[in-house]
């Protein structure tokens, strides 16, 4: 794919996304364009965005995981059991968020470690930790859901600096951090090789393995600061947080123009895909959609935006036959 | 760079009874190797005889199950890549191992970045490669282009940059001219003399025989995994002497007689002012029946894509194309091959094979467009046929296509053809990375193919197998037909005049 | 037995000893229910769990929670292949799972149908059902009640339902619209959430943008109603009255202290009640607190209104979600 | 993979199945060893098992289909209609059986077309339809579960064969079905070629595009088959019918070894997956696990089962060093 042909892509969906606005403006008016409502759409993306950015890494490198929403309820939960939260209580409430980051780096380890060294299928490690992690979640928090009680935990996340929730500035550094990860280091030109190529990768040079359980490492720590911001947000922790969030991420990285395959990959892409779908539930609850009506109303707007976005990546690179 | 060893008259690399096992092959069975520095250094051999299997062991991707290696004199272990690259050897592999997805630049340095912390430096970067890419000789491509979207030569040309970049000892070329035409190879030849008067050595593979005379030092030959001679020097060794080593035969390596009675006959394959927006345009010509025409010209002047074109493969926005006077219909692969046409294409690796399948699936491919039971039995015996008929080794049908060496898994696409029975064949480059013996036998399947009454076209970017092999010579340059005329009135002189200055010196149009 | 004022039986364990309890002929009972991702059917289970232990004379045998009707058929026909005295099913979908309670049955399994009704009476020996469309008629009820109280003129009426793809829930929409026509009522706003705190934060989040102003909520379930809740908080929004649903030990203490207007009682206990059942039926005992001598065939369990006046009676049955 | 390490991984499997059954047996005795519970495992296996076998076909062509279980719901729904059922009250019960067929290869057709010539990648057309198929069965079910009510079908689904139930009839049918079809048709030949090198493939003459768009067509037609058997095993049609299948159904696939990113498929080894993951299930349901551990247990039995088969399928093809 020429430059032309990728930045038209990303223009495809900045115009579906724009199209979508205009939709939510003429049908719901004010009460779509308002910047309560943004905040709102941008509050609700922020979760799975951050999911979704550690997401297109390990796509990129060539892997998938399906775990990632099993992770984000076993980190939610571990963090907020009656023992972290008093220790916690005790000390200051970054323990909790340490201990979440923790058990989502952990858990993305062990996923790398099965996959590089143990080299057996991602989809079927990470299919294996998403009944493991969400059950050992289940187990832990006894199928209750626990309750956040640091009010200092929820109002720092749940608060806002220059008007901007912090949620949303949690979600947009990761997002540039992973940007620039991506694109201006070593790190992201090596994941992209690894994705791509990996024999050639090999033959370069590349600690292959090492470098397949970092991704799964970093996607795993994304996951534990999804799981932070979901207890701020619902000031809970439980074992059905993340629910399907493997899906989602996944639609929103593939939509975003990440290959499937690997070797080829966009953050910017992915947070695009990620508002596109947040928007889109916004607009159809602005207009009282009945959930089954949305669902096929979904299908159809996926398929017709990326035909759409085809065909304008395509004029980029016309003679680009087959 | 530190020349003691040279000055000693040592040798850099020293391999001793190198032995490599794959299931069920012994890759190498004993190889000596002695590589000094600032020498040119051929590695021959047959095809499957070990020679690319030899560089992996050198480059670290594989290990070796027996043998020594010593580097200036002292044993090393060739574990990985990495600890190759960190003694100074850089390897130009024969399977172009580049990233799609990549830049230009950031192939070249995948694995020694120019960097700061972790972050790329990107300015640094593009100005390293575009010295590269200048001092191959192709400052014309962009160190910020996607590999994916480049030409196989200009992939070569990437492949061979990286190689260079690493300021390496030993420079390690598996094949480094099948994809290149005349001109190209010249320059390579430029560069590697600039590389050798430094003290770097080179280990050089190729089986176009005349390319060793001119730039070789010495040469070591394979045959079946073993060396049969070392270090020999080019100079004092005839070319027949070499063949012989290799084949253990001697091998006149000529092309076949032609026959001359095709005239009379109607055009088996008319090509009408065929034309693709961006590529070519206006492209006429008539193949008959037992005619073998062939187009010669450039690297990158448009002939994979003319032959592609007419097979369907790409949508032509002009002309037509007919069969036996049937036009068909464009963009249709299946039409071209119900039709009677078939292709090999110029990229076996990607365009042609299922790597993971084994040799017999990939012989009888194109005959699965009619539906039904497999005949297991038939499909084996037809394999084996060919498989013997084409001499590819080892010839066990059941082994997977991936570990055949790269001018077996050639024939092996031939044989997919010569199974349909074609009534046009279309050949892109059709010998490359073939050894001699197996091309002689390749011209003359060829040829009798034609005596049987096939159209067939052949590209290459070997202009003196263009001129020997054809009937018809088309001369194409930029997305145009210069001159067409009878092969055996050209010379190789007059074709680089053609298509080097795209002025007609002598001869008429045909 | 059950006026809106006396606790279901079971759960706090508050019934008089009765000789029913004493130990009997041994019972092995085989329960299945929807995959315990909710803490509604988590608290099912427990309950189902902690009935079965204090009987001696029990054996409780529980199947993998699915939502898969082929899935819990075979774990049905598990329990046939087993030969269990009974088997207590909380259907995933009441319908689906007839014919396998029928072949049950007809292998002399006493079978209690929980929660969703079997399409055919004789598949079961008894069904205790809480009443879905009773709790959404409760729920409509109070609100127009609300309404009346607070003379509304032309509130805003919302509801969140849970999983909107099953029958409960319609069931549940219908009870609370067709109440709210007793009072010229009809749902304004309508979203629905999956049953779990995060996506009930969601919907109540998008709910509160589509619609400024809100006079009465309902939620159809009390774990959602924590993301529900926390949504609202987040928001800073509480112009509305909340009235929950299900009856989670969580939503009691938001009634008592005021953040909350009332909830509609779900019995979690439906589940332990079975098992008690079950177990009488397999003994071939009564009910004692009845005259009738057997097991009713059929008990709907009431739907009550918990709200800041009875709310210290329920809260001891107030399931943790 | 040599014919060797092939084979050597099947018996991975039948190893892995037979330790199942050895654990059952010795936990559960004979309620697990009897026949009647062996055939309680093979009805439950049926359903998905069609729908896996299927989902070989897709999987080794180089695609993959989310919406598997969305298509079973839509066909159930669709064939029991109340109009549907009358008419098939007016004629016959097989009226029914071809409209979920239909339906089932009607959805897989639109897939089909999407991916092959709407060049759309098969995760987000099947996504796609996954939202839109469960959607419309809502609606079209207005959410409500419908009730099969002729008898014949029932009776005829429901019933045995020389002992042997109909559904598991169907099933082994499907199955030997489709490895005639992948092993010994130049069908199969081609699906192979197809997801192997689809250029290649392409290049020698091959009808890739139709041959991808039939191999929708057949997932659909299975999942068509599934909606059958699960309407006559719960007498129902509702939109909740195959629930996450799309996952079990990948799952088995790629645990019986078909490489998920095309080329190499056995359907042997999905059949093989399929029943280890149903056995799994009943001989927890046999032991009285709770759900949680359940879960917990079965993540880490993936990951040795595949552990141990890679490391048979490895002794067979040692030296093969990468
Ligand atoms: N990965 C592998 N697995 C099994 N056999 C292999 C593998 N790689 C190479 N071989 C076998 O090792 C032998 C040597 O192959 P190699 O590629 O070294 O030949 P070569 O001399 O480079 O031939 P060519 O001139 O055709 O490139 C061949 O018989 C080949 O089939
Ligand atoms: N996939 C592609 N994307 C972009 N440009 C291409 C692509 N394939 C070919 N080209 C360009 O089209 C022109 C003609 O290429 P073509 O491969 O037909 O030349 P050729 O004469 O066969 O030379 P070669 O020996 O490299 O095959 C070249 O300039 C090449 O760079
Ligand atoms: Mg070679
Ligand atoms: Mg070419």
């Amino acid at each position: 794919m020429s430059a032309l042909a990728k930045s038209n892509r990303t223009l495809g969906l900045v115009i579906a996304l724009g199209l979508l606005c205009v939709v939510g403006a003429a049908t719901a008016g004010e009460r779509f364009a308002s910047l309560d409502n943004l905040l709102t759409v941008l509050r609700l993306a922020s979760v799975i965005g951050v999911v979704s950015v550690g997401m297109t890494f390990v796509i990129t490198g060539g892997g998938i995981d399906l775990s990632v929403g099993a992770i984000v309820a076993l980190s939610s939960v571990w963090a907020t059991t009656i023992a972290t939260q008093s220790m916690a209580e005790d000390f200051h409430w970054i323990v909790m968020v340490g201990c979440a980051l923790l058990v989502g780096a952990g858990c993305g380890l062990v996923n790398g470690l099965l996959v590089a060294y143990g080299k057996i299928a991602p989809f079927i490690v990470t299919l294996a930790m998403l009944a493991g992690a969400r059950g050992l979640a289940e187990i832990i928090a006894n199928r209750r859901t626990q309750i956040v009680r640091d009010q200092g935990f929820i109002e720092f996340f749940g608060g806002s600096v220059l008007g901007i929730p912090v949620l949303v500035l949690v979600f947009a550094l990761v997002a540039a951090g992973g940007w620039v990860l991506l694109n201006r280091t070593t790190f992201g030109r090596r994941t992209l090789a690894i994705g791509g190529n990996p024999e050639a990768a090999r033959l370069a040079g590349l600690k292959v393995a090492r470098h397949t359980t970092l991704l799964y490492v970093l996607l795993g720590l994304a996951c534990g600061i999804a799981a932070v911001m979901l207890m701020a947000r619902t000031t809970t922790g439980t074992s059905t947080h993340g629910g399907l969030y493997e899906l989602d991420a996944i639609a929103a990285v593939v939509i975003g123009g990440t290959l499937l395959s690997g070797g080829r990959g966009t953050v910017v892409g992915t947070v695009l895909g990620v508002l596109i779908f947040t928007t889109l539930t916004n607009v159809f609850t602005l207009n009282n959609l009945d959930t089954s009506t949305q669902a096929v109303a979904k299908g159809v707007i996926i398929v017709i935006a990326v035909l759409l976005q085809q065909r304008l990546a395509n004029r980029a690179g016309e003679s680009h036959a087959r | 760079m530190t020349q003691d060893t040279a000055a000693l008259g040592g040798e850099l690399l020293e391999m001793r009874g190198i032995v490599k096992l794959f299931p069920g092959v012994r890759a190498l069975d004993g190889v000596d190797l002695g590589v000094r520095p600032g020498e040119v250094h051929c590695l021959l051999g047959q095809n499957g005889a070990g020679k690319s299997t030899l560089i992996k062991v050198i480059a670290g991707a594989h290990r070796p199950d027996a043998g020594e290696i010593r580097w200036r004199g002292e044993a090393v272990a060739l574990a990985d890549p990495q600890a190759a690259t960190e003694l100074g050897v850089a390897t130009l592999p024969q399977e172009l191992d580049l990233v799609d997805g990549l830049s230009v630049a950031d192939n070249i340095h995948l694995g020694h970045e120019h960097a700061r912390f972790g972050f790329t430096r990107r300015g640094r970067t593009a100005r390293a490669t575009t010295e590269l890419l200048e001092r191959l000789g192709h400052a014309e491509i962009s160190p910020s282009a996607e590999v994916g979207a480049l030409s196989a030569a200009q992939r070569q040309i990437v492949s061979m940059a990286r190689a260079l970049s690493h300021d390496a000892s030993l420079l390690v070329l598996d094949e480094p001219s099948a994809v290149l035409d005349q001109r190209e190879v010249e320059r390579l030849f430029t560069v590697i003399r600039e590389l050798t008067a430094q003290g770097v050595a080179i280990v050089y593979i190729s089986h176009r025989l005349e390319e060793i005379r001119e730039i070789g030092d010495r040469v070591t030959v394979l045959k079946d995994g073993r060396t049969v001679a070392g270090g020999l020097d080019v100079e004092s060794t005839p070319t027949p002497e070499i063949i012989r080593m290799m084949t253990g035969r001697a091998i006149e390596y000529v092309f076949p007689p032609r026959s001359n009675k095709i005239d009379d006959a109607e055009p088996m394959l008319e090509v009408r002012e065929l034309a693709l927006r961006g590529a070519f345009n206006g492209v006429s010509f008539d193949v008959k029946p037992g005619e073998i025409v062939g187009l010669a010209g450039l690297v990158g002047s448009g002939r994979s894509e003319i032959v592609e074109t007419v097979y369907g493969a790409r949508k032509a926005t002009g002309g037509t194309v007919s069969v036996d006077g049937e036009p068909l219909r464009p963009g249709s692969v299946p039409a071209a091959v119900a039709a009677g046409i078939g292709l090999c294409p110029e990229e076996r690796k990607s365009q042609a094979l299922v790597l993971g399948d084994p040799v017999s699936h990939n012989i009888t491919m194109a005959m699965l467009d009619r539906g039904g039971f497999l005949d297991f039995a038939a499909e084996r015996a037809a394999a084996e046929e060919l498989v013997g008929a084409l001499d590819v080794r080892p010839s066990d049908v059941d082994r997977e296509v991936r570990t055949l060496s790269g001018g077996n898994q050639q024939k092996v696409v031939l044989a997919r053809w010569l199974l349909r029975e074609c009534r046009v064949l279309l050949l892109d480059e059709p010998t490359r990375g073939v050894d001699v013996g197996a091309r002689s036998e390749i011209y003359a399947l060829v040829r009798d193919l034609a005596r049987r009454g096939v159209a067939v076209v052949v590209v290459s970017s070997e202009i003196e197998e263009v001129l020997g092999l054809a009937d018809r010579v088309l001369v194409v340059a930029e997305g145009r037909v210069l001159h067409a005329a009878p092969a055996a009135e050209l010379t190789e002189h007059d074709v680089l005049d053609i298509v080097l200055r795209g002025i007609v010196l002598r001869g008429d149009a045909a | 037995s059950n006026t809106p004022d006396a606790p279901t039986p079971g759960a706090g364990g508050g019934n008089a000893a009765s000789p029913n309890d004493a130990p009997g002929k041994k019972v092995t009972i085989g329960f299945s229910g929807p995959a315990a991702d909710h803490g509604w059917l988590a608290a099912i289970n427990s309950f189902a769990t902690a009935e079965a232990k204090k009987h001696s004379d029990v054996t409780l045998r529980v199947a993998e929670g699915t939502n898969d009707a082929s899935m819990q058929i075979s774990h049905i026909e598990t329990f046939i292949n087993d030969k269990v005295d009974a088997i207590v099913l909380l259907p995933t979908d009441g319908a689906a799972l007839t014919s396998v309670a029928t072949k049950a049955t007809q292998a002399g399994i006493t079978v209690v149908n929980v929660d969703r009704e079997f399409s055919s009476p004789s598949a079961a020996r008894t069904t205790i059902l809480g009443d879905n469309y009773g709790m959404g008629v409760s729920a409509g009820t109070y609100a127009c009640q609300l309404v009346k109280d607070k003379k509304l003129a032309d509130p805003v009426i919302a509801e969140i339902a849970g999983i909107d793809a099953l029958p409960l829930t319609q069931d549940r929409s219908r009870g609370f619209a067709d109440a709210l026509k007793g009072c010229q009522q009809t749902v304004d706003r309508r979203v629905a959430a999956q049953f779990t705190v995060e996506s009930g934060e969601a919907a109540a989040a998008n709910l509160l943008q589509a619609a400024p102003k809100l006079d009465i909520v309902w939620n159809h379930d009390d774990d959602q109603g924590v993301g529900v809740k926390a949504a609202f908080d987040n928001a800073k929004r509480s112009e509305f009255s909340f009235i929950g649903g299900a009856g989670s030990a969580n939503a009691m203490r938001w009634i008592k202290a005021g953040q909350m207007t009332a909830t509609v009682i779900y019995p979690p206990t439906q589940a332990a009640d079975g098992i008690r059942l079950a177990r009488l039926l397999v003994q071939q005992k009564g009910m004692s607190d009845l005259l009738q001598v057997e097991v009713p065939r059929r008990i709907v369990l009431n739907a009550p209104v918990v709200t800041s006046s009875n709310v210290d009676k329920y809260l001891p049955l107030g399931f943790e979600s």
